[in-house]
């Protein structure tokens, strides 16, 4: 399994961070790629991430109030949902990608929303295109 | 094979604790990665030792980038800068690959290798794409700063700046200072040093107060603004490096028919024994109508003074933080009274006046007063300020501050700092903890005397912009603007490298230092097993 | 001497330090505790989609960017033995297991004393049942959970609670503790933390125990708040006592304005909002640093100035010269930084 | 001055005239038209046939016209600039006058998206104040608008609608003066709930003096339960039902006999208000209870 | 500027049916502002249609260009080199933009990826309005600057249908009645006097009921001498 994720560099990559300091376990399928800002996450890379085979990718930004963008992580939502519609369409599904809300301190979230995404998988059964790898 | 000259630096601590796990294949893998010239595990890359090894391994490999798998980049990136520069490379040429945090430490023991081959290979691939930063540069900053307010706040400011060094000017709209009545001292001694401070400041020789004047623009960049000023004789222009904002907030105990209160002293020769303090109410902008410092002070001078006079304050809460709370008791002890209301209270006649309420604890209260006085509270006219400087205003109507970086005072304008109020509680010293924290924000921009710019912000590339203006709207600190050829310009000073016009502009003619199209690609690719 | 000593690596002393490397001072801090970040080093997310403003998350960030800078350095459990030296020119010495024992001694031109406060021990107000009736935590113990796991149960059942009562300003606004002053921050993360278990637990029922609310921030307007939700009570007033009801649950007792007889109601958890008391160690390191502390133990600042002490060269920041949240914290940080750096200017 | 209608000749006698409306069928057979004529004679001068109302087709007004005068009734038709360009519009009018058709009603007609056709294309090549312009010329000069000259020009008697209870208010009766000016000799206001601000409307209307110039006949419509009341209340655009309308359908034992009485007791109201020259009652789906409000308003029975 | 939003992915799909090798082509002009077929947009729509063909086996190729201005022959000629082999363009510019490539390439298919919507301008960041609906004949100056032609649902030119109510169009709420704006930008004019007169009926020719119309600047045109001496093909 393949999940990507495309962290922020301020509440989401802490978060991870945090999860590290405290050992905290999650699974070895999610790969990080770190944005300076949520602001940053690009429809294009979404999509691409899925033609590369990723069975899921979510976005991971500070909490809404919080972004130290100002509003980078509303932006984020926004291509998110643009993203999840042609997802739709293509016929891979919504639900493989999603986005969360961390706070540099809720390293605890991590591995809930690793599992969350694994979940889903399992439940929407391998992106076809990851068979090319 | 191709040409890339890339070196491969593993921590020994990488995977946590030495030992953890092996990473002698690791640093196999990553030698045997393509355009990769050497893989080296370094003993503990932050001793002296171990950055000294580092150095000699680049320099002696011939490499022109590398990549440190180690610890999380958000801790050591200023030792990776050192040992680039001192490896004689661009102390930018290296990217992290996060083994500890993000594989070593989270993943079980067996898994922890696997994932960090995958982070170092993504790593790897995206340092391969790395070029010099377009922007870099050191420019000059203008070692003074423009303070424009009225009162203490903006004295308070002053002082902070000039005790530093850095030359001030202060734009004063009126005539003059205005009294410090607005603010609240604990005792009459704080009131005199603040009228102190007041005089110094106009007296200091780094300082300069600009009367009657008024602030029509402000242009320029960090470091470097120039504002129009318009006073009696005509506009002129100031350079200065930050502005520090400070509108004056007021808060008053008036009477009913607008006057000030009297001085507490004066009461009995004025033949008032009598007095009601009633709360500003939510016009107040404080979302609720309380009894605040300001009419606790003024009852407990007032009852302190003469014994026997009858004083009732009047709220739904008694807000008194912190040593107020002491006064609270102090003037209980004086025998002030205190009324939690959850209803407006009625007035009637006038002078004296029959004040009727309802208290939960007596039940309905009609009183009689020679004096009802409000607590009046009025927010800083910030408008004009927030269009001349560009600043967006927050549901009080004061400047805005951005406060997800526990940097009080810093707006989303770089070089532009504002003093905000936590009105209804104009204590003197949160207000020169207000002067202080803008103050500061403005010496660190401005002290070195030169600032650093540019690294990861964005670009424009003019042939492909279609001017839609979108990055312009979008911008959160106004960086993106229409330049002199017609196409969208980013500002580098402003760019806060965010990176969120990137991910709009429908013509991709923005990129990003550091976080381009083809790195993100090229670390998917590599995150998801795909060969180059 | 272009460098400055700052005592306590909790939030005010992070953003001193940070401050001043700015400027292009380099400092050292010395944290009497194992690790940066202070008090609110121990405090959780209150968070859930939406940010409710509880800074806790920042005063982290903030030490992780203090460990990420050279101009910093930081002397982990290690505390201040002796001050020689004059201002512009301190001696600090510090010792301690950072030191495995043994000692070192700074070379300081000001010194920033930001050494914190505590809070209170609920031991010590024993009618509220700390300690001995079960499902009595302390705020600081919920921001612990919070912290933590993100969960919120009840320590007995290991479940969501079903209701909740804060009970306000335990050991504040108390005589009877020598703490006659108001801590000011305990509404605010009350108020916060309220939010956070609405946001777990939406069905849970919450009563607040209070005497005032002091909160500033009209986005902070915890009346506007409750009147927008399902089952949160607003009792005004001063509990007596927490004992065991005969569920076992914690039932708290308490007089509520305009009726005199007492009341009694069982909740599954209490929550007792601490204030904050000098930190231990306040007295003996204002002796060392030979500055005043005021009645209530809190280092003492100068009428006309929040940010320095009693003596030249050395200044105050945070909740060691009185409670203070996260951001008024953070803006004593960056003040005293001015001061202590004005102090060094007019040094050389 | 001679009538060329029995409306115009009533109208012109001072005497309050009378209008009614019928709803030509969805139907190939013009039965149900000759039921309603049979139904109302005698309850209305002129009797309005609506133009595919609600943009849903239905018989044609000037067909329904004839079949109206077979009858022994005089039909007002009514004639829409949704369907119909400049040149089936002057097309249709010639045909209508050589049937002997006298009065027609000049409207812009609903918006396609109201009827069952939606997609359709709309035509609105000259709107309704432009297309009273154009049958004016064809009466008063004779001429096709291109100029053309006729060897026999219709005789027309030019009817427009208003709406007092659309906004702006103040330009309603601006509009009304334009379609005088434009060549309008009567008006059919929009069926009238709120007499308050009627009269505000009319009031206006006089200070123009525009009550000289146009004949006004107020618009009237029974309604037969509360439901209908809020329909028209919630539904139809530019549409105003008092509240307490709705409330004396809702509570009322009969709501039918209700609504007949709100009728009647409007139109007694109506006469009553300076300048108001004629009702105009339109029973959509009810005509037969016409002949009975016209008797029990002390208007009919019609000679 | 030309507003124009993309036809639905499964259209999209529909069309390219039976295709192979495509050509997805934007352009940098106004569908690049009205965030339909700019360069970004042709990435998105290309990898959409990458993942449709990988998860369908469906035989597409896609490649992507964007052109200056869709509209125009000499950028379109950029396209020539990666038009060989293509059996499709999708073009995702205006109407204009697909025809002009249509009319250069008459080899290749080409499909239009948008829907060309209207004539207007960005309300706010995200949100395009109709303004003008190039009838040939304006009338800005007898309407406060209004155009009813395309804001009024029925380009009425007297005022007001009965259906305006509380300044809404009756066909829906959300729309604005276009003669209740301009009611209000005349009597702010002070020139409600305009409104008294009645507009005569329409002349329409110039407009697209006049036919397909053509605009002619005598003195840019080149004469057939310079045409012959510049080399200019007839």
């Amino acid at each position: 399994m393949r999940v990507v994720g495309f962290i922020c560099g301020h509440g989401a990559e802490g978060a991870f961070d945090q999860a590290g300091e405290r050992r905290i376990q999650y699974s070895p399928d999610v790969m990080l790629i770190m944005m300076p800002c949520a602001g940053r996450v690009d429809v294009l890379h979404i999509l691409r991430a899925f033609r590369e085979g990723a069975d899921a990718a979510f976005v991971g930004c500070c909490l809404e109030g919080n972004c130290h963008h100002v509003y980078g992580n509303i932006e984020a939502r926004k291509r998110v949902e643009q993203a999840q519609g042609i997802l739709e369409s293509v016929g891979l599904g919504a639900r493989r990608l999603e986005i969360f809300h961390l706070a540099s301190n809720q390293a605890w979230k991590v591995p809930q929303l690793t599992e969350e995404m694994l979940s889903r998988v399992q439940e929407l059964g391998p992106n076809p295109l990851g068979a090319r790898a | 094979m191709s040409e890339d000259r890339i070196a491969v630096l593993i921590c020994s601590w990488g995977a946590g604790e030495p030992g953890a796990f092996d990473l002698e294949p690791l640093r196999s893998f990553a030698a045997s990665m393509d355009g990769v010239l050497t893989a080296q595990l370094i003993e503990r890359m932050c001793s002296e030792k171990g950055q000294k090894d580092a150095v000699k391994g680049l320099r002696e490999s011939g490499a022109d980038r590398f990549v440190v798998a180690a610890c999380s980049p958000k801790t050591k990136s200023w030792l990776h800068r050192s040992i680039a520069t001192a490896a004689g490379l661009h102390p930018l040429a290296f990217e992290v690959a996060n083994i500890r945090e993000g594989a070593a430490y989270v993943h079980a023991r067996d898994l922890g290798p696997r994932k960090s081959e995958v982070i170092i290979r993504m790593a790897v691939e995206k340092v391969r794409l790395w070029s010099e930063p377009p922007f870099e540069e050191e420019m000059p900053a203008c070692r003074s700063v423009a303070v424009v307010g009225e009162g203490l706040t903006a004295a308070l400011a002053a002082r902070d700046l000039a005790a530093q060094g850095l030359e001030t000017d202060i734009i004063v709209p009126g005539p003059g200072f205005a009294s410090p009545s607005s603010y609240i001292f604990i005792n009459r001694a704080q009131r005199e040093s603040a009228l102190k401070v007041m005089r110094e400041v106009a007296l200091h020789p780094l300082v300069r107060t600009h009367l009657h004047t008024k602030v029509r623009s402000c242009e320029g960049r960090p470091g470097d603004f120039e504002l129009i000023l318009e006073a009696e004789e005509g506009p002129r222009a100031l350079e200065c490096g930050a502005v520090v904002l400070a509108p004056e907030p007021c808060n008053e105990l008036r009477g009913l028919d607008g006057s000030l209160a009297p001085e507490a002293e004066d009461l009995i020769s004025l033949g008032m024994r009598r007095i009601v303090i009633l709360p500003g109410g939510p016009s107040s902008g404080t979302g609720c109508s309380c009894m605040t410092p300001r009419g606790l002070l003024y009852a407990l001078e007032a009852a302190s003074m003469t014994p026997g006079i009858e004083i009732r304050l009047l709220g739904r809460e008694l807000r008194a933080l912190g040593s107020m709370e002491e006064v609270q008791h102090g003037a209980q002890r004086r025998g002030v009274r205190f009324h939690r209301i959850e209803a407006e209270p009625s007035v009637r006649g006038q002078g004296p006046y029959t004040v009727e309420f309802h208290d939960p604890l007596v039940g309905a209260c009609s009183v009689p007063a020679d004096l009802v006085l409000v607590d009046s509270v009025t927010v800083p006219r910030a408008g004009e300020l927030a269009s001349v400087f560009r600043l967006p205003l927050d549901e009080k109507g004061e400047l805005m501050s951005i406060e997800s970086r526990l940097r009080p005072g810093e707006t989303v304008r770089r070089g532009i700092y504002v003093c905000r109020y936590r009105v209804g509680n104009m204590i003197y010293e949160d207000v020169a903890l207000e002067a202080g924290a803008a103050a500061s924000r403005a010496s660190e921009l401005l002290l070195r005397g030169a600032m650093e710019i540019g690294g990861t912000v964005a670009e424009v590339e003019a042939e492909k912009c279609s001017v839609c203006l979108g990055c312009v709207r979008l911008c959160p600190y106004s960086a993106a603007r229409i330049g002199e050829a017609g196409k969208a310009v980013i500002d580098v000073e402003l760019c806060q490298g965010c990176g969120s016009c990137v991910s709009l502009c429908p013509s991709k003619a923005i990129d990003i230092y550091q976080y381009g199209e083809a790195q993100i690609i090229a670390q998917e690719r590599a995150a998801l097993g795909r060969s180059r | 001497m272009k460098r400055v000593a700052v005592i306590g690596g909790g939030i005010a002393g992070l953003t001193a330090s940070l401050s001043l490397r700015e400027r292009g001072v380099t400092s050292v801090i010395i944290e009497r505790g194992m690790s940066l970040g202070g008090l609110c080093g121990e405090l959780g997310c209150k968070g859930d989609r939406t940010c409710v403003r509880c800074d806790a998350c920042l005063a982290r960030e903030k030490a992780t960017e203090v460990s990420s800078c050279p101009e910093i350095e930081s002397i982990k459990e290690a505390e201040v033995v002796s001050l020689t030296g004059a201002p512009g020119d301190f001696r600090v010495t510090v010792e301690g297991p950072g030191l495995n024992g043994g000692r070192r001694t700074v070379r300081a031109g000001a010194v920033i004393c930001a050494t914190g406060a505590e809070p209170f021990d609920a031991g010590l107000d024993r009618r509220l049942g700390h300690g001995e009736v079960q499902d009595v935590l302390t705020s600081m113990e919920l921001e612990r959970g919070m912290m933590s796991t993100g969960a919120i149960n009840v320590p007995s059942t290991g479940t969501p609670p079903r209701s909740v009562a804060f009970i306000q300003c335990v050991g504040s606004r108390d005589e009877r503790f020598h703490a006659p002053y108001c801590s000011g921050y305990c509404c605010k993360s009350s108020f916060k933390q309220a939010q956070a278990i609405r946001a777990k637990v939406p069905t849970c029922s919450l009563a607040f125990l209070f005497m005032d609310w002091r909160l500033y921030d009209p986005k902070e307007n915890v009346r506007l708040w409750a009147s927008g939700q399902e089952g949160v009570e607003m009792v005004r007033s001063r509990p007596s006592e927490v004992i065991v009801a005969e569920d076992g649950r914690p039932e708290v007792r308490f007089s509520s304005e305009g009726d005199a007889d007492v009341r009694s109601r069982a909740f599954d958890l209490v929550v007792l909002a601490l204030g904050l008391r000098p930190s231990s160690g306040a007295a003996q390191l204002a002796r060392i640093l030979g500055i005043e502390t005021d009645g209530c133990g809190f280092m003492r600042s100068l009428t006309e100035d929040p940010c320095s002490s009693t003596r030249a060269g050395i200044f105050l920041a945070g909740s060691c010269r009185g409670p203070k949240d996260i951001l008024e914290s953070a803006k004593e940080g960056a003040t005293a930084a001015s001061r202590a750096l004005a102090f060094l200017e007019v040094g050389e | 001055m001679r009538a060329r209608s029995n409306l115009e000749r009533v109208l012109l006698s001072g005497k309050f005239a009378v209008t009614a409306e019928i709803g030509p069928p969805k139907s190939a057979s013009a039965d149900k038209v000759r039921k309603n004529a049979r139904e109302m004679r005698g309850s209305a001068d002129a009797f309005n046939l609506t133009d595919n109302q609600t943009a849903m087709s239905r018989m044609s007004s000037v067909a329904c016209a004839v079949v109206l005068m077979q009858e022994g009734l005089e039909p007002v038709v009514q004639m829409t600039c949704r369907d119909r360009n400049r040149i089936a519009m002057q097309g249709d009018v010639l045909g209508a006058s050589a049937l002997g058709v006298r009065n027609i009603l000049c409207i812009s007609g609903d918006h396609q998206t109201f009827g069952n056709m939606k997609e359709a294309k709309n035509v609105f090549d000259v709107d309704s104040i432009q297309e009273l312009m154009i049958l004016r010329k064809m009466r008063d000069e004779g001429r096709l608008w291109s100029g053309d000259e006729l060897e026999v020009a219709p005789e027309l008697f030019l009817g427009a609608a208003a709406n007092p209870f659309a906004d702006p208010f103040e330009f309603r009766v601006a509009r009304l003066a334009k379609k005088a000016k434009a060549g309008a000799d009567f008006v059919q206001t929009q069926s009238i709930y709120d007499m308050e601000r009627f009269e505000r409307w009319m009031a206006l209307v006089r200070a123009r003096g525009l009550h000289e110039k146009v004949h006004i006949l107020a618009g009237v419509m029974p309604l037969k339960s509360h439901k209908v009341a809020l329909y028209m209340k919630n539904k139809v655009s530019g549409m105003i039902v008092p509240d307490e309308v709705v409330e004396r359908l809702k509570n009322a034992k009969d709501p039918k006999e209700e609504g007949v009485r709100i009728c009647v007791e409007q139109i007694e109201h109506l006469r009553t208000i300076e300048g108001v020259r004629g009702v105009h009652i339109m029973a959509v789906a009810w005509e037969e209870k016409v002949p009975e409000i016209v008797r029990r308003a002390g208007l009919g029975p019609r000679d | 500027m030309i507003i124009a939003e993309q036809k639905p992915l499964e259209e999209i799909f529909k069309l390219l049916q039976g295709h192979e090798r495509i050509l997805v082509a934007g352009c940098r002009s106004c569908v690049a502002i009205c965030l339909a077929g700019g360069e970004k947009e042709v990435g998105v729509l290309a990898e959409a249609l990458r993942l449709r063909a990988a998860l369908a086996q469906l035989p597409w190729q896609v490649d992507e260009a964007t052109v200056e201005r869709q509209c125009e022959k000499e950028w379109v000629s950029e396209l020539a080199p990666l038009l060989k082999g293509k059996d499709a363009v999708l073009s995702i510019a205006c109407g204009v933009g697909a025809q002009t490539i249509q009319a250069m390439y008459p080899q290749v298919r080409v499909l239009p990826g948008l829907n060309t919507s209207n004539m207007g301008a960005p309300e706010e960041a995200g949100v395009f309005m109709e303004k003008c609906g190039g009838c040939g004949d304006c009338v800005l100056h007898l309407t406060g600057g209004i155009c009813p032609i395309v804001r009024c649902a029925k380009s009425l030119l007297n005022g007001p249908c009965g259906g305006s109510q509380d300044g809404k169009c009756e066909i829906s709420p959300e729309v604005p009645c276009a003669w209740d704006q301009i009611y209000r930008s005349l009597e702010g004019l002070g020139r409600l006097e305009l409104l008294e007169e009645p507009i005569p009926p329409k002349n329409w020719m110039p407009s697209r009921s006049g036919g397909p119309r053509k605009v002619v600047r005598p003195e840019a045109v080149m004469t057939e001498e310079q045409k012959r001496q510049k080399g200019v093909r007839p």
